[in-house]
């Protein structure tokens, strides 16, 4: 069976979401069981599949029985035997977290929120998981249009603000295809390996240069790069709290990770680093998002909105990380996508558990929760000392890996970028651990207000929540062993 | 380059002019265009400009269309390459096609329910709507 | 195949895409992005692209035409540009 | 923002432009495009599928893996259209108006009352206008002729164009030129709802349930040879049944998908009057 993992990992998924489908038309409460079980054979299989690559090396798998590049293949190796465990689990967490606002915020419309809920996830599965570039691109959509529709189900701003993200998404999936189609035309071939083998001869070809550089603008529209970033704060802050606790953390990520793929296996580190000139400027570009990011949260009178704002500052960390050229600025980028995934889907349930319980996410809404909400405000601590970049937690090891990276490429621009980004998260929130700590103001009749009794959020969205946190600050301690063993393969030797 | 090189360089690739023109038409419409429907027209444009760009790859001079001539008992046929259009770009198109119209059913979906709040479809008097709240 | 049909097409489904941007009316730009629709498909089919050009004719051109008209009788017809 | 897009526009189409002038010239025999990948498909297409429609075995069978993804975009689209849209809940409205068939005269009905079902009565809704007998009986003739059509290319797809995509959306277009030139109360009597909405899912699962029998069946995801031992044929024919499964598969998800987005966006999630 465990030759069959990466099948596995995009099948069950696909199969259990028209379950799912049917099962809301004929018995609604048969949809959670299926996709908990569904989701929990995808994080088994993952970590199988992360297992085997760990032992084998990289895991080749041939859809239809066809080798490539006749057919389709998959192709697992370290980079995205790491991410595919991270968006299963992700996915897992957070489906068990966001029961109990789902049934709060449109119980009649819980079966296709769920279907779409799996299509999501097996979308990104199959983007992370896929060798085929035109491959990528379908499954580019079908994360995408599930994401159009999880968003824009939220407040009544959420269809407006999901339009606009849905022509950036459009016009970023079309670049990426557009580039397919360059490197087409040149190569003759669709499957990622093969066309890194046909490509060296051609490097100077003003074709290849094209198709690097529009799938580059298309991945970055779709990961939000500053200044591509113009959908994301809306669409993220106006969705339901189960939609965008979902989609917050996973998409620009495995976005970043498709950059990542197309640097490293498609167009290989010697073209994008030693034949373009452009390493500097998109490193200046993602010290401007850090910077604008961070500047623009501040700005913010809205948890949420703070967020995504802060959001649009990570993807700067990594496509700078990326971008610097050195390993080990690639490390820190490949690392802080597993960790920004993990500290964003934090932040977001918090959010999530917020809105259950005090039905807003202003800045007033949130006064007194510490004492209300002890453990989902605890999680809250912990999920913004990763942000901020505190040790123990991962968030400090992966800053710490780019500053290296900066130092070792001398961009001094970008480690100041990454320090004024900390010291901003600092301020941003311990903002919001005082408006949380203090009592609300008492009104002017009673000045002995008894204190608001503890009002925690269910146990179902509590226990993902604490579990997060917890591998939060686990992964940070076992950082080193995730370096040596996992991410030291994932980038070829050629990078230095 | 002079005019007598131009115009066979023109010609030869016309297509790829052509692909490139109505890319930008669709993708000024969708930046530019201030009814929400208009920029969905744009964004099929700027599409199909992609797919028409992937049909003309598969144009191989002296082919005929992708189907095999002999039809089903010619499995003993050698088959020449040289004979048939390219059929890898047909169906990658066929799939840029189908997602195309799903992106289109979506968007659309999107708009009623804008309209249905807003009552209008321009984007200005939406968001000066909000902005008055 | 005439190249001069194919250049004429080819300048037609510009002039049909300019039009369906420029017309002052939904339900007409609706209409004309159909037509554009149908021409792109004649012109796939001239390339040879016969598969391609027999959905463009029937997604392009068909459905997408009345999910077109469809939405904006559900709305408005009105643009201002 | 006009200025700012003109900017883009020109930006990006030079680059284009710039860009175009590498590629190597239109309709070239020699170009890397058709000289690497695509002479294997063209030659082996008959002896891996037998199946003489090059794109009908690349689509289905080569590069199957795709085409069952991008079946599950529409049935993704459908879905969202319905999430978006259907307005749930369905409360009967105040006053419910029926025609009597023969004389044409409309009954309006207060409070929910309801006129027991009779060949006599017809319920209308309220922007009701009579329809075009001309149009009506003309659409009533060519519909079965349509469907025939759309089954005709869904089971022709393997050596003429056509396919499930093609005949799905043919097949579609019947049902929705059956709400246009009726009413879409009339359509929705042949295609009820929830048949729409289990059909779909059922339709891309057939394709995924054919791959996922030859996983059963000991190969990978999808390959088809496998099916021989099931179908007793040999394994070139047994490509040839699994892509006609999958098509019929995708023919099913097509149809109710465009059936689904119309039904929805006509009535603007309603599910009353249509166009």
């Amino acid at each position: 069976m465990s030759q069959q993992y990466p099948a596995l990992l995009v099948i069950v998924p696909l199969l259990s979401a028209f379950a799912i489908s049917i099962a809301g038309w004929v018995n609604k409460r048969l949809c959670f069981p299926i996709i908990v079980t569904a989701l929990s054979v995808v994080v088994y299989a993952s970590i199988g599949l992360l297992l085997t690559v760990l032992e084998k090396g990289v895991v080749i798998y041939h859809l239809g029985g066809w080798p490539p590049p006749v057919g389709i293949a998959y192709y697992v190796d370290h980079l995205n035997g790491l991410v595919l465990v991270v968006v299963a689990s992700v996915a897992l967490l957070n489906v068990i977290a966001a029961k109990k606002s789902i049934e709060q915020e449109f119980p009649d419309k819980a079966g296709p929120f769920y279907t779409l809920y799996i299509l999501m996830v097996t979308g990104l599965l199959g983007i992370v998981v896929t060798g085929d570039a035109f491959n990528l691109y379908v499954l580019l959509e079908i994360a995408a249009l599930t994401g159009y529709g999880l968003l824009a189900m939220g407040e009544e701003r959420a269809p407006l603000s999901t339009l606009n993200y849905l022509y950036m998404g459009t016009i970023g999936a079309c670049f990426y295809l557009l580039g397919v189609g360059y490197l087409y035309i040149v190569t003759g071939s669709l499957n990622m390996v093969d066309i890194a083998r046909l490509l060296p001869p051609l490097y100077q070809s003003r074709a290849v240069l094209a198709a690097f550089i529009i799938c580059m603008v298309g991945v970055w529209l779709k990961m939000a790069f500053f200044p591509l970033h113009a959908w994301l704060p809306n669409a993220y802050t106006h969705a339901t709290s189960a939609a965008s606790s979902l989609i917050a953390p996973l998409v620009t990520k495995v976005m970043v990770y498709v950059m990542i793929r197309l640097i490293l296996t498609i167009f290989t580190p010697e073209f994008v680093f030693a034949t373009l000139a452009l390493k500097n400027v998109v490193v200046w570009l993602a010290v401007i998002a850090i910077v604008m990011g961070a500047i623009l949260a501040l700005a913010e009178r809205n948890l949420k909105r703070m967020l995504t704002f802060i959001i649009v500052a990570e993807v700067g960390y990594m496509v700078g990380g990326a971008w610097l050229g050195n390993r080990a600025g690639m490390t820190g980028a490949i690392l802080h996508i597993a960790n920004d995934a993990l500290m964003t889907l934090c932040v977001f349930l918090v959010v999530g558990n917020i809105v259950y319980k005090v039905k807003g996410y202003a800045f007033e809404n949130l006064q007194g929760l510490f004492r209300k909400m002890p453990f989902t405000m605890g999680a809250f601590v912990v999920g913004a000392m990763s942000i901020i970049g505190v040790p123990p937690t991962c968030g400090f090891f992966s800053k710490w890996y780019l500053i290296l990276g900066a130092l070792q490429a001398g961009h001094y621009g970008f480690m100041a970028a990454l320090i004024f980004s900390s010291l901003v998260s600092v301020v941003l929130f311990f903002r919001i651990f005082e408006i949380c700590y203090y009592e609300p103001f008492s009104d002017h009749h009673g000045h002995d207000h008894p204190p608001e009794p503890m009002d925690e959020a269910p146990l179902t969205m509590v226990v993902p929540l604490l579990i997060v946190a917890v591998i939060l600050i686990l992964v940070g301690l076992y950082t080193v062993d995730i370096v040596n063993h996992i991410i030291k393969f994932a980038i070829p030797e050629g990078l230095v | 380059m002079n005019m007598a090189e131009l115009i066979p360089a023109l010609i030869a690739k016309y297509n790829y002019w052509i692909y490139i023109t109505l890319m930008m038409i669709g993708l000024y419409a969708m930046i530019a265009k201030n009814n929400l429907v208009k920029k969905i027209v744009g964004m099929n444009i700027f599409q199909t400009a992609i797919i028409l760009y992937y049909v003309s790859i598969g144009v191989k001079k002296g082919a005929t269309i992708p189907i095999s001539a002999g039809g089903h008992g010619a499995a003993h046929e050698a088959v020449h390459a040289a004979d048939y259009l390219n059929p890898l770009p047909h169906v990658l198109m066929l799939t840029a096609i189908v997602v195309g119209v799903a992106t289109l059913g979506v968007a659309l979906a999107l708009c009623l329910r804008i309209y249905n709040r807003y009552n209008t479809l321009e984007e200005d008097e939406i968001l000066a709507q909000i902005r008055k709240k | 195949m005439f190249w001069q049909i194919d250049l004429a097409i080819l300048t037609l489904v510009v002039v049909t895409a300019v039009a369906s941007l420029m017309v002052k009316d939904l339900l007409g730009a609706a209409i004309l992005f159909g037509a554009y629709s149908f021409l792109m498909c004649l012109l796939w089919s001239i390339m040879g692209a016969v598969d391609v050009a027999f959905t463009e004719a029937s997604v392009g051109a068909g459905v997408s035409s009345v999910f077109f008209v469809a939405a904006v009788f559900r709305t408005s017809r009105r643009t201002k540009d | 923002m006009k200025i700012i897009g003109l900017i883009i526009t020109i930006v990006t189409g030079a680059f284009l432009v710039y860009a175009a002038a590498d590629f190597p010239a239109w309709a070239d025999p020699n170009s890397p495009a058709s000289t690497y990948l695509s002479p294997y498909f063209i030659e082996n297409s008959m002896k891996d599928t037998s199946v003489p429609n090059f794109v009908t075995s690349l689509l289905a069978d080569y590069r199957g893996f795709d085409t069952m993804f991008e079946t599950t975009v529409i049935f993704t689209a459908g879905l969202v259209c319905f999430i978006l849209l259907r307005i749930s809940g369905r409360k009967e409205p105040e006053t419910s108006h029926y025609r009597h068939v023969l004389t044409g005269v409309t009954v309006t009905l207060k409070e929910g009352r309801k006129i027991p079902a009779s060949e006599d009565f017809e319920r209308i809704d309220d922007l009701w206008t009579p329809p075009d007998l001309i149009i009506k009986t003309g659409c009533r003739l060519m519909i079965p002729f349509i469907q025939l059509f759309g089954l005709y290319v869904i089971a022709h797809g393997h050596s003429s164009p056509g396919g499930g995509f093609q005949g799905g959306v043919i097949l579609g277009a019947s049902i929705i030129l059956l709400a246009i030139s009726h009413d879409l109360r009339t359509a929705l009597e042949r295609m009820r709802e929830k048949v729409v909405a289990i059909l779909c899912p059922v339709g891309v699962a057939i394709y995924a349930g054919t791959g996922t029998l030859c996983l059963l069946l000991g190969v990978n995801f999808l390959d088809y040879s496998a099916l021989a031992s099931v179908l007793h044929v040999d394994p070139i024919a047994a490509r040839s049944h699994g892509i006609f499964m999958v098509e019929i598969g995708v023919g099913i998800a097509v149809m109710t998908t465009m059936i689904w987005i119309y039904n929805n966006i006509s009535s603007a999630g309603k599910y009353n009057q249509g166009l």
